[in-house]
């Protein structure tokens, strides 16, 4: 058996608290990491970039900056659709305002303001809590959307209200507007999607981490060991909207290349991007990933296979579409609540044991 | 009230210090229900002090003032010569204070490494950029941390778990992870809820052992609640009896096993 | 063969409108297939994506659907359209957006591949005073005008040609926002009805419609006086309302009514099994619409094959022959569509078409719509300058140099 | 009177009316909430689910025709007859009775003890379920519903009240059918909260709100108690489904009511009955009034955050709600 | 009813070799068997973590919802497997249990909490039944009218005790009833046990960590240690055990030693080495 950790000594405290404890996890996490960056450029088309990857990549960015306020800091938001508006308008904004600035620039500084905007509107969270404060985030999601949708500044006074991404280049490459290729679009989502998950690990890795999840596990006893229940709750806001506004700015200039308001960061996307990180596992990096690659890829296979191969009619696939995923995150949760990601690590617990059951 | 300012040396021959943390006439209602009515005690530097009496007495709730849980009505907390003033629980824990608590109050998600290195969460000071970009000064602070955190799990003699999800555990592991944490924030005064509750004869002559010798090494204070006598006697300084929210009792050990209000609320027939 | 791929949305908030567009948008290229073999003896493939309006699954739907040779878009979604603008202009496949999407690309010199000929929403403003215009013997001077819109780009549309044309003739004109999905128009209904303006314009769509008539009805304003956009005028927008919607009017971009070409869509397509939906709607508003759509991108293709001398075009060829389109009376008569919509011929420089539209009324006690005007020409002095100034802002924006090369 | 202010008046006797047809879809919420602890996001494409199933009942359509058409290649779409509405009304009210019995049997019943959150989100996986398999059962048309209800304000409230104001008020408006849904809405409350406070499958239905595992020690059936409480939600989401349903046809935004009656829900307390209506009203009017005042100054459709913001400034100082438990926070 | 003062040999409650998995992977019970006979007092004792807990879940199948399952053996209450039964069946056949750490319902009153306990009572004797567990517990009706969320934990364990009791139960499980109550309760306590359990002859099986006492009550006993009896007998033999006095009762040969003393290392358990 190749995977055993026994052999596997750890000598320092280091190397214990390492993202991948087991040297097994640790090659498959580099090969991961050197086909995305080296191999799958070179393959990519517009199809599997547009429908797939890039929507993937994003979503994952979005669900693991929703994780960070969800999974580990235990508030529930449902305004995630609203904080990508924000993200989206703030890159469009930088974008038009100041159009000799890399467009890297402005996707972080999009996330910069999000952040802002994010612990604004999670000032209520030292009050509310639950149930309570998951709704009250539909507050930030109605009324974003409201005034992206109402002030005129926002997309420059456009007849529509539509905003529309123009072409930047990074190192001479388009990575916006419609010369983009598949292969440029790709990379940056890709570069983003690793930058924000190291970054996600490290802050969830340490103290930041830990006092995130014991406000999640039990705020009260929290604060009594002397955690600053409003600090930590901010941060959890500032960051999570943060990775949410990057994701945002993304799916507007880089995927998307022309939003609506209303209808791309609707109420929908908060829902979406929250059964990601729930089907793909609480509190847990490599379960936002899995989410999202679950409910990005879920529907295309479902079509594929209902329209292409049986020939049926597409609204009839498109209600049993609706059908298989209900069921699906129903069985889902009932076979493993605790998401993809906890599937993951029971499997490998019983490759340990192999070939002894328990 | 005792004479606040000498300290003196006990029969094994620990020097109890002056007063680090004294309750002046503290009242503390709910709505109609008085948990607390006008009690005064003292601890003193490196003493373990007892709080004990029936159920529903207030010794909790006792507990919850001191750690800054609860605002009592009327009534002033002295701590270390200053009066407190009305603080937020987590900056009485930077003080210097920690605790375990009755119900369990673990973080059941986190493991219990992690559990007990938020113990030492006022210790850390790198901040979010740091530790953001890890290398560095955030992974040098958490290797740090976590030696002290590694001391606390063998003296507590938890190694074993370290990696288990708390969730897990047994009742009485858990009291003791509990007891990890607050001893990972190096603590000047320790508050312990019924730190022996669910364990038998053995575990708690662990716990016991654990306690003192916390008391003995750290020079910790301790004020602890507790319903088995013995523990109480055989540990403990000095003994605060309450029933009813009133303090009915206070003095060491042997004066309260004596003292006729504290047998009719609380011990019935006489204990040993 | 032919490739027109399908964008449609059967589910969903707005299925109700999806789905006969899109029976129709089939039903013809099937009724061409089965009668003469599609045109210039190559038939069409049609290939049907659910989009259910979502803007992310009409990206899936493009890419998805891009690679077979598709020749033309029609996306029927205002937002989907303006996705599918930088990729179509960089795929150099051609978007047909028929009364919808993005009014100013009927500048053919910046928006190369978008066509949105025969009218757009600007038009339908113009149109929709134009006749009221005439009902009040050629002056609104004092008179007011509400527009109850869907709180969206789409219902937003009309706002600017509104304000300036409200300027021109000297009408009040207010703005009453409903937000989306519309469900609840207490707050807007009882504001018209303090306010009681002469009429009521309503850009609307899905659930706002029905509401919108229904409340209408609740407070008694008169119908006769309250006219929906070509979106906001379809059967089932009116008939939840049963009764009380008698003589609520909206613009058409197409006539209703019988059209010969039904005879052989019922024997050829329905009869024989194929119908893309269950064939209930044929002859409705949206329908007819689906179908008229079709028949341009037939025409189209006719016009492409024309030009280039092939059969087997490719979407380029295809958007010449869009570009080149003209559409006239004896035309639509010979294929059995005599009336369905205006005269119009597309150019480089207007993609835009005539702009033409009617008003119809519907009869509750019949169950259908009828036509009450002739088709009724837009202010183009009032849109013409709107679409200069947009579309020159875009190009500005997006580094597009107008022309036509 | 000056008709400025009776036409205020007007808006908040409206706002109040729209906030009980809010709160009649949060009822079936706060049952479901009280009852087990779960937020039930499907309560919304159950009303939908529910007025579907009327209509398609009452017109004799085939259930499913669509499918079996397609797979069968037959042509089926009416039975050819029609049902009375009070017997079509009891059979929906049987099968929403099968559907909590169904959700019980496969999905909750596996998910006891889990955590809120877990069971949000099952009921989320179910509101797709069900909007899919209310497609697939009845078509994506928009239905009329035939009950023959009320509708249209009513003129004798509106002559008797035109002479109230000068020459620009025009008597006050009110619509029959809110008028109608008012009634049913306190006859439903009524007996509601009869039900949970005073009954011993009230007590325990709270019981098994607080704690699964305690409850099933002491031998509370959570099937039971489940199946019961989901069976009045259905019936609520009937009740619901069928009065928005008279105002824009049986479609699927109906589904999207949940949104609606959210905020309410919030500011009334998500486990109290009577703090659904009174949360309804106050949403109602708030928002009314709002878009009244303050709309045409910001550009109107501010009802929708309007009344999250309203709801959420009540809860700053009342975090359970107003009626709300109070959460309980001790160590 | 049985007549007190008599052992009767009739079991009431049979649990053979089963084995309980927790989340599919961690092995917790690794065949445990005992019996519990009609108007017996039983005591499951042992150690933090040795599975006490785990094993009365697995009899009253309360297990399911912690992700747990007896994947071996079978449990048996008068005869009648109970693995197919709902707790609520179980309930009703006289088996109810006393969940460790209280659990009661936060918002119901104290005595809404009481009268859950007689949900699945028919008789119409709740009334009766709630004057006696106030009897037995004044505090509880002192606190009748609070939430019980906001009660100590001492009262909370009465009112979890209390709740049991008015089920009218044939067989109670009582998990860690002495946990966090005052001494002279926790006397009070188990006099009660003794008392239903000769004056209306209902059985017990009960966890308990607080040995002496338990072993002063019981009848027969069971040691658990990590998943397995490693002991049994008459509680009054178990007493006199030389291991069990050392580790479970405290008492050195000398008699009870002081906790302050026990800082030397002490001696491995003799049925573990
Ligand atoms: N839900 C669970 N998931 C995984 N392991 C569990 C779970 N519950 C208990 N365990 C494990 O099962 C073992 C036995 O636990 P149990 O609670 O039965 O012990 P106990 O004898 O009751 O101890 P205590 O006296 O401390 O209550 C422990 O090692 C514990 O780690
Ligand atoms: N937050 C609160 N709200 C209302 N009443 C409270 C609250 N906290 C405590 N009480 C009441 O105050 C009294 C004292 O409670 P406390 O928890 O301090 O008792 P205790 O002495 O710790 O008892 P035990 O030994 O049972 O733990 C109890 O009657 C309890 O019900
Ligand atoms: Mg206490
Ligand atoms: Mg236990």
């Amino acid at each position: 058996m190749l995977y055993r950790e026994a052999g596997d000594f750890k000598t320092s405290y280091a190397a214990d608290s390492q993202t991948f404890p087991i040297a097994f996890d640790r090659y498959r996490y580099w090969a991961v990491l050197a086909v995305a960056f080296l191999v799958v450029p070179f393959f990519v088309n517009d199809y599997w970039a547009n429908a797939i990857l890039v929507p993937f990549l994003i979503y994952a960015i979005a669900a693991i900056g929703l994780n960070i306020l969800t999974g580990y800091c235990g508030q529930v938001s449902l305004g995630t659709g609203g904080f990508m508006a924000v993200g989206a308008f703030a890159c469009y904004k930088l974008m038009t305002a100041f159009p000799d600035v890399s467009i890297v620039i402005h996707l972080i500084l999009s996330g910069v303001i999000t952040a802002a905007v994010g612990a604004a509107f999670g000032l209520p969270s030292l009050r509310i809590k639950g149930f309570y404060l998951a709704v009250a985030t539909l507050a930030a999601q109605f009324f974003l959307v409201w005034l992206f949708n109402r002030v005129p500044w926002f997309y420059n006074y456009s007849a529509s209200g539509q905003i529309n991404a123009p072409e930047r280049t990074v190192f001479g490459v388009p990575v916006t507007g419609p010369n983009t290729e598949a292969w440029a679009q790709y990379l940056i989502c890709l570069v983003f999607v690793t930058v924000c998950a190291i970054i996600a690990r490290n802050l969830t890795r340490g103290t930041q981490g830990r006092t995130w999840m014991s406000i999640r596990d039990m705020d009260i006893a929290a604060e009594i060991i002397g955690v600053n229940p409003l600090k930590a709750k901010l941060t959890a806001f500032a960051v999570s909207s943060f990775f949410v506004g990057i994701a945002g700015a993304l799916f507007f200039a880089v995927y998307l290349g022309a939003v609506e308001v209303g209808e791309v960061f609707g109420i929908q996307k908060s829902f979406l991007v929250l059964f990601m990180i729930i089907i793909g596992g609480l509190g847990s990096i490599f379960g936002s990933f899995a989410g999202a690659a679950f409910l990005v890829i879920l529907p295309v296979a479902l079509k594929l296979v209902g329209v292409d191969l049986l020939g049926w009619p597409t609204d009839l696939v498109a209600h049993l579409q609706l059908v298989i995923i209900g069921a699906l995150i129903m069985f889902f949760l009932i076979k493993e609540p605790h998401g993809l990601a906890q599937w993951w690590r029971v499997a490998k617990e019983k490759l340990r044991l192999w070939p002894f059951p328990y | 009230m005792k004479d606040t300012v000498d300290s003196y040396v006990t029969a094994d021959g620990r020097t109890i210090g002056g007063v680090m943390m004294e309750m002046r006439n503290i009242t503390l209602r709910f709505g109609g229900v008085k948990a607390i009515s006008d009690i005064s005690f003292d601890i003193r530097e490196g003493e373990i002090r007892a709080i004990i009496g029936p159920n529903g007495a207030g010794k909790s709730s006792m507990l919850n003032v001191i750690s800054g849980f609860y605002h009592p009505q009327e009534g002033e907390v002295w701590f270390r010569g200053a009066k407190r003033p009305t603080m937020k629980p987590y900056q009485v824990a930077q003080q210097g204070i920690a605790r375990t608590f009755q119900n369990i109050a673990l973080f059941e998600g986190m493991t219990v490494l992690d559990n007990v290195m938020t113990g030492r969460l006022n210790k850390m000071k790198v901040g979010m950029f740091g530790q953001a970009i890890w290398k560095g000064a955030a992974e040098r602070e958490e290797v740090e941390n976590r030696e002290a955190v590694e001391r606390v799990i063998d003296f507590l003699e938890i190694q074993a778990i370290r990696k288990t999800p708390v969730g897990r555990l047994p009742y009485g592991l858990k009291k003791r992870v509990e007891l990890a944490r607050a001893l990972a924030a190096e603590p000047k005064l320790l508050l312990l809820d019924e730190p022996m509750a669910g364990m038998n004869v053995e575990e708690k002559e662990d716990m016991s052992r654990f306690i003192l010798d916390v008391n003995d090494e750290f020079g910790t204070t301790i004020a602890l609640i507790e319903h088995d006598m013995g523990v109480v006697m055989d540990l403990s300084d000095r003994v605060v009896v309450m029933d009813y929210g009133r303090k009915i009792g206070d003095g060491t050990p042997d004066e309260v096993r004596n003292n006729q209000d504290v047998i009719d609320a609380y011990l019935g027939v006489s204990h040993d | 063969d032919l490739v027109i791929p399908d964008l449609s949305y059967r589910t969903g908030p707005y299925a109700a409108g999806g789905t006969p567009v899109s029976d129709g948008y089939q039903d013809y290229f099937n009724m061409l297939n089965a009668r003469d073999g599609g045109v210039g003896g190559v038939p069409f493939r049609i290939v049907e994506c659910e989009t259910g309006y979502n803007t992310e699954k009409g990206v899936e739907c493009y890419e998805a659907t891009k690679g077979e040779g598709a020749l033309i878009y029609q996306p029927l979604s205002t937002g989907i359209t303006y996705q599918l603008i930088p990729k179509v202009t960089a795929d150099n496949i051609p978007l047909h957006t028929m009364g919808y999407g993005r009014t100013s690309a009927a500048n053919g010199e910046i928006f190369r591949n978008v066509f949105n000929y025969p009218a757009n929403y600007w038009d339908a403003a113009s149109v929709a005073v134009n006749y009221l215009l005439d009902e009040n013997g050629g002056s609104l001077d004092g008179k007011t005008i509400a527009l109850v819109y869907h709180n969206s780009a789409y219902g937003k549309e009309p706002i600017r040609t509104l304000e300036a044309l409200s300027e021109m003739h000297g009408f009040d004109f207010t703005q009453i926002a409903v937000d989306h999905p519309g469900q609840e128009q207490k707050s807007q209904w009882l504001q018209i009805r303090r306010e009681r303006p002469d009429y009521v314009l309503m850009w609307g769509w899905g659930v706002m419609n029905q509401v919108a008539v229904q409340e209408a009805a609740n407070i008694g304003f008169p119908m006769e006086n309250f006219i929906g956009n070509w979106w906001s005028g379809a059967e089932h927008d009116v008939t939840p309302a049963g009764m009380a919607a008698d003589g609520y009017k909206s613009l058409n971009m197409n006539r209703v009514g019988d059209l010969a070409v039904f005879d052989d869509i019922k024997t050829l397509v329905h009869d024989a099994g194929n119908a893309a939906g269950d064939g209930s709607n044929l002859g409705s508003v949206l329908y007819t619409r689906g179908m008229y759509a079709a028949m341009l991108a037939a025409e189209a293709v006719a016009k492409a094959q024309e030009i280039h001398g092939v059969a087997e075009i490719t979407p380029a060829m295809m958007r010449d022959g869009m570009e080149a389109l003209e559409i006239t009376e004896e035309r639509m008569a010979e294929l059995g569509m005599a009336g369905v919509g205006p005269a119009f011929s597309v150019s480089c420089a207007d993609h835009g078409g005539s702009g033409l539209g009617i008003v119809q009324q519907w009869d509750a006690a019949a169950g259908n719509w009828v036509a009450l005007t002739d088709y009724i020409a837009p202010d183009d002095s009032v849109t013409g300058p709107l679409i200069a100034e947009d579309s020159a802002a875009f190009a500005a924006e997006n580094g597009i140099e107008p022309g036509c090369s | 009177m000056s008709a400025d202010f009776l036409y205020g008046i007007e808006v908040v006797i409206n706002g109040l009316m729209a906030g009980v047809l809010y709160a009649l879809v949060a009822l079936g919420f706060v049952l479901i909430f009280k009852a087990s602890g779960i937020f039930n996001y499907a309560q919304g494409v159950m009303a939908l689910f529910a007025a579907l199933t009327l209509v398609g009942i009452m017109e004799g359509q085939v259930p499913f025709s669509h499918l079996i058409n397609a797979i069968f290649g037959t042509d089926l779409h009416y039975f050819g007859w029609t049902v009375p509405a009070l017997l079509a009304i009891a059979v929906t009210v049987v099968i929403m009775i099968f559907f909590a019995w169904a959700v019980q049997k496969f999905v909750f019943r596996h998910l006891v003890g889990q955590e809120p959150i877990i069971l949000f989100m099952a009921t989320i996986g179910l509101a797709f379920f069900l909007e899919g398999v209310g497609d697939l059962m009845w078509g994506s048309d928009i239905r009329t519903i035939g009950l023959g209800l009320p509708q249209g304000g009513s003129l004798w409230i509106e002559e008797a009240t035109a002479s109230l104001g000068g020459d620009d008020f025009y008597g006050f408006f009110l619509d029959k059918l809110d008028i109608l849904a008012t009634a049913v809405a306190a006859v439903l409350v009524a007996a509601l909260v009869a039900f949970s406070q005073y009954t011993k499958q009230g007590r325990a239905m709270r019981a098994v709100a607080d704690d699964h595992q305690a409850a099933l020690s002491v031998g509370i059936s959570l099937d039971f108690i489940w199946i019961l409480v989901w069976s009045i939600a259905g019936f609520v989401a009937l009740v619901a489904g069928v009065l928005w349903g008279v105002k824009s046809g049986v479609q699927f935004s109906l589904s999207l009511i949940a949104l609606k009656a959210l905020p309410v829900l919030m500011l009334g307390g998500f486990t109290s009955i009577p703090g659904a209506i009174v949360g309804g009203l106050i949403i109602g009017v708030g928002e009314k009034l709002f878009e009244y005042l303050v709309g045409p100054l910001v550009g109107g459709a501010t009802e929708n955050w309007f009344a999250y913001v309203l709801a959420l400034i009540f809860l700053v100082f009342r975090p359970q709600g107003l009626f709300g438990e109070k959460i309980i926070e001790r160590v | 009813m049985l007549d007190s003062g008599e052992q009767s040999v009739e079991t009431l409650l049979e649990v053979n070799n089963i084995e309980v998995i927790y989340n599919h992977v961690i092995l917790v019970l690794k065949g445990v068997s005992l019996t519990v006979p009609k108007g017996g007092i039983t005591a499951l004792l042992g150690g933090n973590g040795a599975g006490k807990t785990t094993t009365l879940k697995a009899i009253s199948n309360l297990l399911h919802s912690e992700r747990g399952e007896v994947t071996k053996g079978s449990i048996e209450y008068r005869g009648e497997p109970v693995a197919d039964s709902s707790p609520s069946e179980l309930v009703k056949k006289g088996v109810i249990q006393v969940m460790e750490g209280r659990h009661c319902f936060e918002h119901l009153t104290i005595e809404e909490n009481l009268m859950t306990g007689a949900y699945t009572r028919r008789d119409g004797g709740a009334a009766a039944d709630l004057e006696m567990v106030y009897n037995y517990f004044p505090r509880l009706k002192e606190r009748r009218k609070s939430q019980a969320g906001y009660t100590s934990g001492g009262e909370q364990q009465m009112c979890a005790i209390g709740r049991a009791l008015m089920s009218r139960p044939e067989t109670i499980l009582l998990d860690e009833p002495s946990m966090g109550l005052a001494p002279q309760l926790v006397e009070e306590i188990f006099g009660i046990v003794k008392n239903l359990n000769e004056k209306e002859g209902v059985s017990f099986l009960l966890a308990e960590q607080n040995t002496n006492v338990a072993l002063r009550f019981a009848h027969h006993g069971y040691i658990l240690e990590s998943g397995r009896v490693v002991m049994e007998g008459p509680a009054a033999e178990l007493r006199e055990n030389p291991d069990v006095k050392e580790f479970y009762l405290g008492m050195s040969d000398e008699g009870r030693k002081s906790f302050r003393d026990v800082r030397s290392y002490r001696r491995r358990k003799r049925w573990l080495s």
